[in-house]
C-alpha cells in the first residue's frame, strides 16, 4: 500500500472516528440534559469528535512516522538478500547509487535504468516495498482502531472530552514556543564547539585583546600567535555599527520619530511613517551594493578634495553611512513607542504651565522616555553590528585600528563571511576563527537584548 | 519669603524672551522636518539610483540576421526536428558562418556568442523555415548592447552606428530577463530562476514560521504564567531577533546540513535557516497584536464560561490576524531580502534549471545580485541592477500589502 | 458585623461567602467577607474607590482566576457547593454565575451572534431554530428587543452605549445563568440609559441572583434591597439597603453616604 | 534530484555538482552552460562558488550523492587535503588542469604606468622586506628611484582567497628570491623563509578587497594612483577603463600569459571524485565538454581564461579519456 | 438662564465666558455657555459624566487647542483681553491661567525640579536663590513645604497621590497665575488627601480665581460659592452654591442632586 493511501485512509478513519463519537455524544447529552442537571454534561459533542479522532489519528500517526524511517532499511536488507543483489558492486557510492535507482524505478520515480544492474533489482525491489508497505499500513490501521475504540468507549456526558483536547492544544503551544530556545541552544551548540576547539589552538587572552589580525600568517604557517588578534575587528564593527552608524541614525531617527509624532499632521504621518520604514525594508545587498558603487567613491572623491590624506574608497565612513540609514526605522519606531508611551498627562501638565512644544518634547518628553530610546538604540546596534552584507560589499577587508573614517576598517561579520568562503584549510585555526568570532557575536547582542529589554521593562514599569 | 510683584508679562524682556521661545521652537520643528526629509531623499535617492542603472537591464539589443537556410551549412532534416538533432547540427558555427557573410569578417564580435539559440528556437517553433530565406533577430553582443543603449567603447560606437545606418538594429523589451535562469553571457540570463528560487524558499519559511511564531506568541501571551521559564524564552525570543543573520548561517551549516544532512543549496534549507530568523519577529509582532486586544474581550468571553482555549481561538486570535499577518509580511520581506546566511548553505552557486521542488537545488534573488554583481561581462552590471529592480518591487508590494492592512484593520478599541 | 449578618440570614441562599480573604500577591485586597445572595434580593456593593468591591465581586464566579497574583481564601459555595473546589468546573460557573462589566464589551460580531455565542459553546440549542428563539428571549429579557430586531445583523459595537449594556446582559442571560454579577454596570452611561437598565434590573429580580456594584449611591439606594458597605478591603456594614442609608450604625458608613470623603 | 534519502538505500542525484574557486567558478558554469546545450534533457550541473578552499572540504568530506563530484581549484590541491579527502573515504581524485589564469597587475587609463618586476612588488607590499625590519616605503620612488613618488596603494585580493596564494607564490616569492639571503634562509628554515616572503604589510598600503573582482575594477576606475591584483579575465574585459602593469617589461596578454612569460601566470584545476563517474550521470561528458573547450580558439578562452600550453592540454585529456587517479605524493 | 447670571453679575471678573459654543470635528460639546470667574469665588462645575465641564475647562487656558479636532466659538476674555483673539499668546495664558488634572500627574524629576520647570521656562527667576525662593514660597502655598522640605531632591513620582496633587497645585502656583483650574482634583485621592486639598483651596481663594469640575456634590457644596450645573453640553444652571444644592430652579438640576441619575 502507498504512503498516500494509507493517509487518506488514516483521514477517513479521523472523519469517521469525529462524526460517530459526535454523534454518541450528542445522543447522551440530550439524554442527560433531559435529566435537569446542569453539570451532567460537560463538553459539546463536537470536543468529543475530536477526542476520538486524535485518539484514532495520533497513536497511527506517529508509528507511520517512525516506520517511514525504519522501513527503507528493512527494505534495502531484504533485496540485498535476493540473488541478483550477490553481483552489486562492493563500493558503497555505486552500490546505493544502483539501488536508488533501482528504488526509483520501482515506485515509478524514474522511467528507466542507466545502469543494466539496476534493472535487475527492480522487481526484488517492488517486491519488497509492497510487502513492507502492507505490513506498515496493517500495523497502522490496527493502531488507529484500537485508539479510537479505546476513546470511543469513554465518550460519556459528562467525559471532560474539551479538558483534553485543550490540553493537547496547549502542549502543541507550548512546544512551539521551545522552539526558539532550541534554536538558541543550537546556535549556542554549534558555535561553542568549533570555538572550544579553536580556543585549545589560540590563547582566549590573545584572541580578545590582540591588535594584529591577520588570519592568513597562521594559515601559511607563520604561527597562531600574534595572528588572531580580534581588536581590529571589534574596533571596525564598533566603528562603523555602534559610532558611525549611530552618529547617523540617532539624531534622523530620533528627530524624525519626534517630528512625525508631535508636529506632522495625521496625513503626513500616515504616509510618511510607512514611508521611512521602507529603509528598513531595503535588502541589504541591495545597500551594500549602492554603498560600494554609488557612496564610498564619492566619498573617496569628497576625501581627496578636501586633501584627507590616505582616503580608500573602502571607507568605514560608506559603510557606516548607509548603515546608519538602514538602522534610522529601528530607531525611530522604538522612539516613537516610547515617546508614546509617556503618559499624555506629562504633556498636557507641561503644555499647561505654558511651555512651547518643543519645550515639552526635549525637557519632559525625552528625558521621562530615555531609558524606551536608549532600548531601541541599544537594540539598533546590535542590529548594526551584526550587518553583514554592506561591509563585506562596502568596508574593506583591512584589519586597521584606526579612527580615520575615511580608511578601510573591517567588522567582524565581514571575517566571517571571509574565513568561511575563501580559501581554508579545514580544522585549521583560521576556520575556526569564524566561529570564535561568531561565538563573540552572539554573546555581544545577548548581553545587549538582555540590557536592552531591562531597561525597557524597568521604564514601562514606571508608568504602569 | 520676599513678596514679588506680579509678573508683567507685557515688559520687554518677557516679549523678547518669548520671541526668542518661539524661534528656538521654529528650528527645532525644522530640524525635525529635515531628519524626515534626509530618510526620504535618501530613500529617494537609492530608488532613483537603482532605477536608472536598471531599466535598461530590461532591454536588449537584437540585430536582425538574414539566414539563408537551404545555402547554410545546416544539415537537418525538417522531419526530424528534435533537440537530439538540433543539438548535434553544430549550430554555433553555422550561425557564425551566416553572421559573418550578412554582417561581416566581424560578425563574432557583433552577435552574441549565444545568437544560436535564437536560430535554433525559430527552427523548433516552425521546422519549415528551413526551406527559405527568414530575417531572425538574433542578440547583440554585450559591447554592441551597451553601445547601442548608452556610452560604449568608441569601437563599438562605430559598430552602431553602422548597423544602425543598416537598419539591422532594434532595442526592444526582453522578456527573457524575467523568463530566463541564470546563465554566463550577459544577454541571455534572467532571474526566473532565482525568482521561483526564492518563492520556493519564502513558501517554506512562512509554513514554518507562522503558525510556530502565531503558536510561541499565543503561549506566550495568554497562557504562560510569568515566571524564569518564560522569561528564558522571552529573552531568547527577542535575542534570536537581534542575532546577526550570519549566525543563523553558521547554525544551517551545522545543524542542518552537516548534521541532518539536509541536501546543499536546497530552497528547503534555506527556508528553514530563514524560517528561524523570522520566526522571533512573527512572535514579537503577534505578542503586539495580541496585547492590543482589549482585554475586556476576554473577559467578556470568560464571563460566559468560554474555556482560555475557546477565548483565544474564537475571539484573541481573530481579532490579532490582522496584525500578525503586518508582522509575518515584514518578517517575510525581510527574510526575502536576506543574503549572508544562504551563502553558508550553498545556496551562493550557478543553478541555472529552475528549482522543481523545495528539495532541488535553488538560489534566491539577493544571491543572484550578489552574484551577478562578481560577474566578468560588464553587461551583468546593468542585469545586477535590473534584478535588484526586481527585488525592490517584490520588497515593496510585500511591504505596501503590511502597510495597507495595517491602516486597513487598525483598531481602536 | 456578625451580628447585622445575622439578622440577615437567608433561608436558602443561592450564594454564600464564609469569611473570604483575596491576595494580590503580598497584598490582602479582601480581608474577610461574608455574604449571602439569594434570588429574591438584589445585592448592591458600595464603598470608595479601590476598597475591594470589584475583586469581591470577581472571586463570585473566579474571574479572579485570570488575575496570576490573585489568591482567594476562605469559602464560597453556589447552591452548597464549594466553587474553588478541584472538582468544580470554572467554565460551567460561569456559565452558571453570569457577568456584567463596567464598561459595555460586546464582541466585535453580529448583535444575533453576541448573544448566539454562549449557548452556542455550552451546547444549549438544538438548531438554527432553537438559538432563535433563544436570542429573541434573551434581547426581549433584556429589554433590548423592538430596538435591534431588525437590524440583528449590525454589529454589536454599533449601538449606543446603553443599548451595549442592555446587548452585554442579554448576553449573560441568554446562557440561562442562576446569578449575575454587575460591575458599575452604568458608570459608562448616559441618565436615560441608566435608568433603563435600573428598570431591568426590577425586572430580572426573582429570576435569578443579582449583585451589583455601584458607586452612585442613590442608585444602590434605588435597585437593591441589600447594600454592603466595603472599606479598605473590610466589608464594614452589611444589612438592608433602606437601613444602611437611613440609619447606618457605623460612622464610616455615615461618613460615606453623607459624602465626607469618595 | 531527491537527495535526503536515508536509511541505506543509497540516493541518486541527475544534477552534476561542483564547489569550489571563484576564479575557475565563470569558466565552469560556461562548460555547464555548453555540456547542457550538447545533452539536452540533461539537468544543468550546480557550479558553487566557494573559494578553492572551502571548496576542497566540501569535495574531501566524502563519497556519495551528498557530496560534490568536482572541486575547481585556482590552485594545485594541498597534501594536508589529499590526506583528508583520503581520511574521508575519497580515495581515487582525478586531478585535470583546464587552463592558465594570469594574475594581472592593472591600473586606471589614467594612472602614471607604473612599470613592476616582482622585486618591486616585494619591497613595495612585503610585511618584513628582507627580514630588515618593518617595511617603511611610502611611496613607489622610495622602493625604485626610476618610479615616481606616488603613494603606494595596491587593491589585491583578499588573504582567504586562492588568487592571494598565487600572489604569494609567483611574485612576492621570485622578488624575494632576487637576495641571495633569502635563498640561503629557506634552506635554513622554511617557516622563516615564508614569512619574509610572502607575508604582506598591514598597514593599509595593501588593500584586501574581497572576493568580487568587479569592485576592484570600480575601485581602480575611482583610484588613478592605485594598482590593482586581479584574475586576468577582468582585466580583458575592463580594456576601455583599465591598462595593464608590466611586470619585468612584459605586458599581461593572451599570449604572455600563455606561455608563462608572464610572471603571474597559474594554472586552473578541476578535482573529480572516479567514485563518482560510474554514479552520476553526464559527469563523463561535463569532463569531455570541458576538454573540448579548453583550446586556445574554444569558448573558454572568449569568457577570458588563458589556454594550458599544448602539452599540458595533451595530458589534461589523457587523463579525461583515461581518468588516471593523482598520485597524493607529489603534492606539497 | 440669562436671569441668574444677571442675578449674579459680578462687578470685575477677572475672565468672563460669552456663548461658548465647543465642536469636536462635527459634533458639539458645548452648546452656548456663558460664565463670569472673579477672585473671590470659587465656581464649581458639576454635571453627569460626558457633559462638557472638562471640556469647557480647557478652553479657558487653550488646552482644547492640543486636540487638533476641537473648534471653539464665542468669546472668552481674561482681563477683559479675548484669549482667542491672534494677538493673544497662548504660552503666555496658560502661564496665566494654570491648570490641574483628575489624576496627579508630577514630572518623573525631582520634587524641586517639578516646582521650578515653570518659573525656568518663563525666565521668572534670576538665578539659583531667586529660584530657592519660589520654589519654598510655592510648596509652602501648596501647603506641602513642612513634609517634602527635607527632600526636595526626591522624585516627584515618589510621593503619596495627594501629596503628588499638591505638588501639581504647588507646580501650577509657581508660575504666578491668576486663575487656576482644576479638572476632578480630588478623585483619584483619599478622604485624608481630599480633605487636605479642600482646605488648601479654601486657603488659595482670594489670591487666585479658582475653577473646580467635581462629581462630588457635596465637595462642591463644601468648597464653592459658585456652582455651575452642565448638562449635555448645556449650562443648565448656574448660581449661588447654596441656592442650587437647597433650592434648585430646573428640574433637571433637581434630579440630578437627589440622584436621579449620573
Ligand atoms: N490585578 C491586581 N493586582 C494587584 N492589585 C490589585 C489588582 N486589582 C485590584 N487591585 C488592588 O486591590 C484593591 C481593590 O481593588 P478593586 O478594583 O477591587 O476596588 P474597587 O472597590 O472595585 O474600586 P473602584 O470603585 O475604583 O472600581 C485596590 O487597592 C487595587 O489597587
Ligand atoms: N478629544 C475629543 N474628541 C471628540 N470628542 C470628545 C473629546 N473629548 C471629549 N469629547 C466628547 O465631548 C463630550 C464632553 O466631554 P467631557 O470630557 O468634557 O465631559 P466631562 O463632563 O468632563 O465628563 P467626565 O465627568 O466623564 O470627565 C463627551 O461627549 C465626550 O465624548
Ligand atoms: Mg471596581
Ligand atoms: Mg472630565
Ligand atoms: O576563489 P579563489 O580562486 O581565489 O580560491
Amino acid at each position: 500500500m502507498t504512503g498516500p493511501a494509507i493517509l487518506l485512509l488514516l483521514a477517513g478513519l479521523g472523519a469517521i472516528a469525529w462524526v460517530s463519537a459526535r454523534a454518541r455524544a450528542l445522543r447522551l447529552s440530550g439524554v442527560a440534559r433531559a435529566s435537569g442537571r446542569r453539570d451532567a454534561v460537560h463538553s459539546l459533542p463536537g470536543y468529543h469528535g475530536w477526542y476520538v479522532a486524535l485518539w484514532t489519528l495520533i497513536p497511527a500517526g506517529i508509528f507511520l512516522a517512525v516506520w517511514a524511517n525504519v522501513s527503507p532499511g528493512l527494505v534495502t536488507q531484504s533485496v540485498l538478500g535476493d540473488p541478483a543483489a550477490q553481483s552489486l558492486p562492493m563500493d558503497g557510492f555505486s552500490r546505493s547509487a544502483i539501488l536508488g535507482e533501482a528504488r526509483a524505478i520501482a515506485t515509478g520515480a524514474q522511467a528507466g535504468a542507466f545502469n543494466p544492474a539496476a534493472q535487475a533489482l527492480v522487481e526484488p525491489y517492488r517486491t519488497a516495498l509492497s510487502h513492507y508497505g502492507l505490513a506498515g499500513a496493517v500495523l497502522a490501521l490496527v493502531l488507529a482502531f484500537a485508539g479510537g475504540a479505546y476513546a470511543f468507549t469513554r465518550v460519556r456526558p459528562d467525559f471532560r472530552a474539551r479538558t483534553r483536547v485543550e490540553r493537547l492544544v496547549m502542549a502543541t503551544l507550548l512546544i512551539a514556543s521551545l522552539l526558539a530556545i532550541i534554536t538558541t541552544l543550537g546556535i549556542v551548540a554549534s558555535l561553542l564547539w568549533e570555538s572550544f576547539r579553536f580556543f585549545s589552538m589560540v590563547n582566549p587572552i590573545d584572541f580578545l585583546f590582540g591588535t594584529k589580525w591577520s588570519p592568513q600568517s597562521a594559515a601559511m604557517g607563520y604561527g597562531n600567535e600574534d595572528a588572531f588578534g580580534a581588536v581590529p575587528l571589534f574596533w571596525g564593527t564598533i566603528f562603523i555599527g555602534a559610532i558611525i552608524a549611530m552618529i547617523v541614525a540617532i539624531p534622523l531617527g530620533l528627530m524624525s520619530a519626534i517630528y512625525l509624532t508631535q508636529y506632522a499632521s495625521p496625513t503626513v504621518r500616515k504616509w510618511m511613517k510607512p514611508t521611512l520604514e521602507m529603509l528598513a525594508g531595503v535588502p541589504t545587498v541591495v545597500y551594500g551594493y549602492f554603498a560600494a558603487l554609488t557612496i564610498a567613491p564619492a566619498l573617496r572623491d569628497f576625501a581627496v578634495m578636501i586633501g584627507i590624506h590616505g582616503a580608500s574608497s573602502e571607507s568605514a565612513l560608506a559603510a557606516g553611512l548607509v548603515m546608519g540609514v538602514m538602522i534610522i526605522p529601528f530607531v525611530s519606531s522604538m522612539a516613537d513607542d516610547s515617546i508614546a508611551a509617556v503618559p499624555q498627562s506629562m504633556r498636557d501638565g507641561s503644555l499647561a504651565m505654558g511651555a512651547t512644544t518643543s519645550e515639552t518634547i526635549s525637557r519632559v518628553l525625552i528625558p521621562a522616555a530615555l531609558p524606551g530610546v536608549v532600548g531601541g538604540v541599544l537594540l539598533a546596534v546590535s542590529r548594526a553590528i551584526g550587518e553583514t552584507m554592506i561591509v563585506v560589499m562596502a568596508a574593506g577587508l583591512a584589519a586597521n585600528l584606526t579612527l580615520n573614517p575615511f580608511a578601510s576598517v573591517t567588522t567582524v561579520t565581514t571575517q566571517i563571511v571571509q574565513l568561511l568562503t575563501g580559501d581554508q584549510e579545514f580544522d585549521s585555526a583560521k576556520t575556526l576563527a569564524a566561529f570564535a568570532l561568531g561565538l563573540v557575536l552572539f554573546i555581544v547582542t545577548l548581553l545587549l537584548n538582555i540590557v536592552a529589554l531591562r531597561v525597557v521593562k524597568k521604564y514601562r514599569e514606571a508608568y504602569e | 519669603m520676599s513678596a514679588k510683584n506680579p509678573t508683567d508679562w507685557k515688559s520687554d524682556a518677557m516679549r523678547k524672551r518669548i520671541a526668542r521661545r518661539y524661534a528656538a521652537e521654529r528650528r527645532f520643528k525644522a530640524a525635525g522636518l529635515l531628519a524626515v526629509a534626509l530618510s526620504a531623499a535618501f530613500l529617494a535617492f537609492l530608488l532613483f539610483t537603482m532605477v536608472g542603472n536598471g531599466m535598461r537591464g530590461f532591454t536588449r539589443t537584437e540585430i536582425a540576421l538574414k539566414v539563408d537556410f537551404p545555402a547554410s551549412p545546416l544539415l537537418l532534416d525538417p522531419a526530424n526536428i528534435t533537440d537530439e538533432a538540433l543539438a548535434n547540427a553544430n549550430l554555433p558555427m553555422v550561425t557564425s558562418a551566416v553572421a559573418q557573410k550578412t554582417l561581416g569578417k566581424d560578425a563574432d564580435a557583433l552577435i552574441s556568442p549565444s545568437a544560436w539559440i535564437s536560430i535554433r528556437d525559430a527552427i523548433k517553433a516552425d521546422p519549415k523555415i528551413l526551406s527559405r530565406t527568414e530575417t531572425i533577430d538574433v542578440p547583440a553582443a554585450t559591447a554592441i548592447d551597451l553601445a547601442a543603449k548608452s556610452k560604449g567603447t568608441p569601437e563599438a560606437e562605430v559598430q552602431v552606428a553602422r548597423l544602425r545606418q543598416a537598419g539591422l538594429l532594434a532595442t526592444g523589451i526582453n522578456w527573457g530577463f524575467l523568463t530566463a535562469s541564470d546563465g554566463t553571457d550577459p544577454t541571455q540570463v534572467g532571474i526566473w530562476g532565482a525568482f521561483k528560487g526564492s518563492l520556493l524558499t519564502m513558501l517554506v519559511t512562512l509554513l514554518l514560521s507562522f503558525p510556530i511564531g502565531v503558536a510561541t506568541a499565543l503561549y506566550l501571551e495568554e497562557y504562560a504564567r510569568k515566571s524564569w521559564w518564560t522569561d528564558i524564552i522571552e529573552v531568547s525570543i527577542n535575542n534570536l531577533a537581534a542575532v546577526p543573520s550570519i549566525i543563523f548561517g553558521l547554525l544551517g551549516l551545522s545543524i542542518f546540513l552537516n548534521l541532518l544532512q539536509l541536501p546543499r543549496s536546497a530552497a528547503l534549507v534555506g527556508g528553514m535557516t530563514l524560517a528561524l530568523m523570522t520566526m522571533p519577529v512573527i512572535v514579537i509582532a503577534g505578542r503586539n497584536a495580541i496585547k492590543s486586544v482589549p482585554p475586556s474581550i476576554r473577559d467578556a468571553a470568560l464571563g460566559i464560561g468560554a474555556s482560555p482555549v475557546q477565548v483565544v481561538f474564537q475571539h484573541v486570535l481573530p481579532l490579532a490576524l490582522p496584525g500578525i499577518l503586518t508582522g509575518t509580511i515584514i518578517g517575510m520581506a525581510r527574510a526575502l531580502g536576506e543574503t549572508a546566511p544562504l551563502l553558508m548553505i550553498g545556496m551562493r552557486a550557478f543553478i541555472a534549471t529552475p528549482p522543481g521542488g523545495i528539495v532541488d537545488p535553488a538560489t534566491v534573488l539577493p544571491v543572484q545580485i550578489f552574484l551577478w554583481s562578481d560577474e566578468v561581462s560588464k553587461g551583468f552590471v546593468e542585469k545586477t541592477s535590473a534584478a535588484i529592480i526586481v527585488l525592490l518591487a517584490f520588497l515593496l508590494a510585500m511591504n505596501g500589502l503590511a502597510i495597507y492592512l495595517r491602516n486597513k484593520f487598525e483598531k481602536r478599541w | 458585623m456578625t451580628e447585622e449578618q445575622q439578622s440577615l440570614a437567608i433561608a436558602n441562599p443561592k450564594m454564600t461567602a464564609r469569611d473570604v480573604k483575596v491576595f494580590y500577591g503580598e497584598k490582602q485586597a479582601i480581608k474577610g467577607v461574608s455574604i449571602d445572595v439569594d434570588m429574591d434580593h438584589v445585592t448592591a456593593f458600595i464603598g470608595p474607590s479601590g476598597c475591594g468591591k470589584s475583586t469581591f465581586l470577581r472571586t463570585l464566579n473566579r474571574m479572579n482566576d485570570t488575575v496570576a497574583s490573585a489568591r482567594v481564601e476562605g469559602q464560597i459555595t453556589l447552591d452548597g457547593e464549594d466553587i474553588y473546589a478541584p472538582s468544580m468546573d470554572v467554565v460551567q460557573l460561569r456559565a452558571r454565575v453570569g457577568m456584567v462589566f463596567q464598561k459595555p464589551n460586546p464582541f466585535p460580531k453580529s448583535i444575533y451572534e453576541n448573544i448566539a455565542y454562549g449557548p452556542r459553546i455550552h451546547g444549549l440549542a438544538a438548531g438554527k431554530a432553537d438559538m432563535d428563539v433563544i436570542v429573541e428571549k434573551s434581547l426581549r429579557r433584556a429589554g433590548l428587543w423592538d430596538e435591534v430586531k431588525d437590524r440583528l445583523n449590525d454589529s454589536g459595537t454599533a449601538l449606543s452605549g446603553g443599548q451595549q449594556q442592555r446587548l452585554c446582559i442579554g448576553r449573560a442571560i441568554a446562557v440561562e445563568p442562576e446569578v449575575i454579577l454587575m460591575d458599575e454596570p452604568c458608570s459608562a452611561l448616559d441618565p436615560i440609559a441608566t435608568a433603563k437598565i435600573e428598570e431591568l434590573i426590577h425586572e430580572l429580580r426573582g429570576r435569578y441572583g443579582i449583585v451589583i456594584v455601584t458607586h452612585n449611591m442613590q442608585q444602590a439606594a434605588r435597585v437593591s434591597q441589600r447594600t454592603a458597605f466595603f472599606h479598605l478591603g473590610e466589608l464594614v456594614e452589611y444589612g438592608v439597603t433602606s437601613d444602611i442609608f437611613t440609619n447606618p450604625r457605623q460612622e464610616r458608613t455615615k461618613d460615606y453616604i453623607t459624602g465626607r470623603y469618595g | 534530484g531527491c537527495g535526503d534519502q536515508s536509511g541505506g538505500a543509497g540516493a541518486t542525484r541527475d544534477q552534476i555538482r561542483a564547489v569550489g574557486s571563484s576564479t575557475v567558478y565563470p569558466f565552469a558554469t560556461a562548460v555547464a552552460e555548453l555540456f547542457v546545450q550538447g545533452n539536452p534533457g540533461m539537468k544543468s550541473p550546480i557550479i558553487e562558488s566557494t573559494g578553492t578552499g572551502g571548496g576542497m572540504k566540501l569535495f574531501c568530506a566524502g563519497v556519495g550523492a551528498q557530496h560534490p563530484d568536482i572541486a575547481d581549484a585556482s590552485r594545485r590541491m594541498k597534501k594536508a587535503e589529499f590526506e583528508q579527502c583520503a581520511a574521508n573515504g575519497v580515495k581515487d581524485i582525478i586531478e585535470i588542469q583546464v587552463g592558465v589564469d594570469g594574475l594581472a597587475f592593472a591600473e586606471s587609463k589614467q594612472g602614471p604606468g607604473l612599470k613592476l618586476t616582482p622585486k618591486i612588488v616585494y619591497e613595495a607590499l612585503a610585511a618584513n622586506p628582507y627580514g630588515k625590519g618593518p617595511n617603511k616605503a611610502q611611496t613607489w620612488k622610495d622602493v625604485d628611484p626610476s618610479l615616481p613618488a606616488i603613494a603606494i596603494s595596491v587593491f589585491g585580493p583578499p588573504s582567504t582567497s586562492g588568487t592571494r596564494d598565487s600572489l604569494a607564490e609567483l611574485i612576492l616569492e621570485k622578488g624575494c628570491q632576487s637576495d641571495e639571503a633569502m635563498k640561503a634562509l629557506k634552506e635554513k628554515s622554511e617557516d622563516e623563509y615564508k614569512a619574509t616572503c610572502t607575508r604582506i604589510r598591514e598597514d593599509g598600503k595593501y588593500v584586501d578587497s574581497g572576493e568580487n573582482d568587479n569592485l576592484i575594477v570600480q575601485k581602480l576606475g575611482a583610484n588613478p594612483n592605485a594598482v590593482g591584483v586581479f584574475g586576468f579575465s577582468f582585466l580583458e574585459e575592463n580594456k576601455d577603463t583599465l591598462k595593464d602593469v608590466p611586470i619585468n617589461g612584459i605586458e599581461a596578454s593572451y599570449e604572455t600569459v600563455s606561455t608563462g612569460q608572464y610572471p603571474g601566470a597559474r594554472p586552473l584545476y578541476i578535482y573529480v571524485k572516479k567514485a563518482h563517474m560510474q554514479a552520476i550521470r553526464g559527469l563523463q561528458g561535463f569532463l569531455d565538454t570541458f576538454a573540448a573547450n579548453w583550446n586556445p580558439d574554444g569558448a573558454l578562452t572568449k569568457r577570458g581564461m588563458v589556454a594550458a600550453p599544448e602539452d599540458v592540454r595533451k595530458k589534461s585529456a589523457e587523463i579525461v579519456k583515461s581518468l588516471t587517479v593523482l598520485d597524493g605524493s607529489q603534492l606539497k
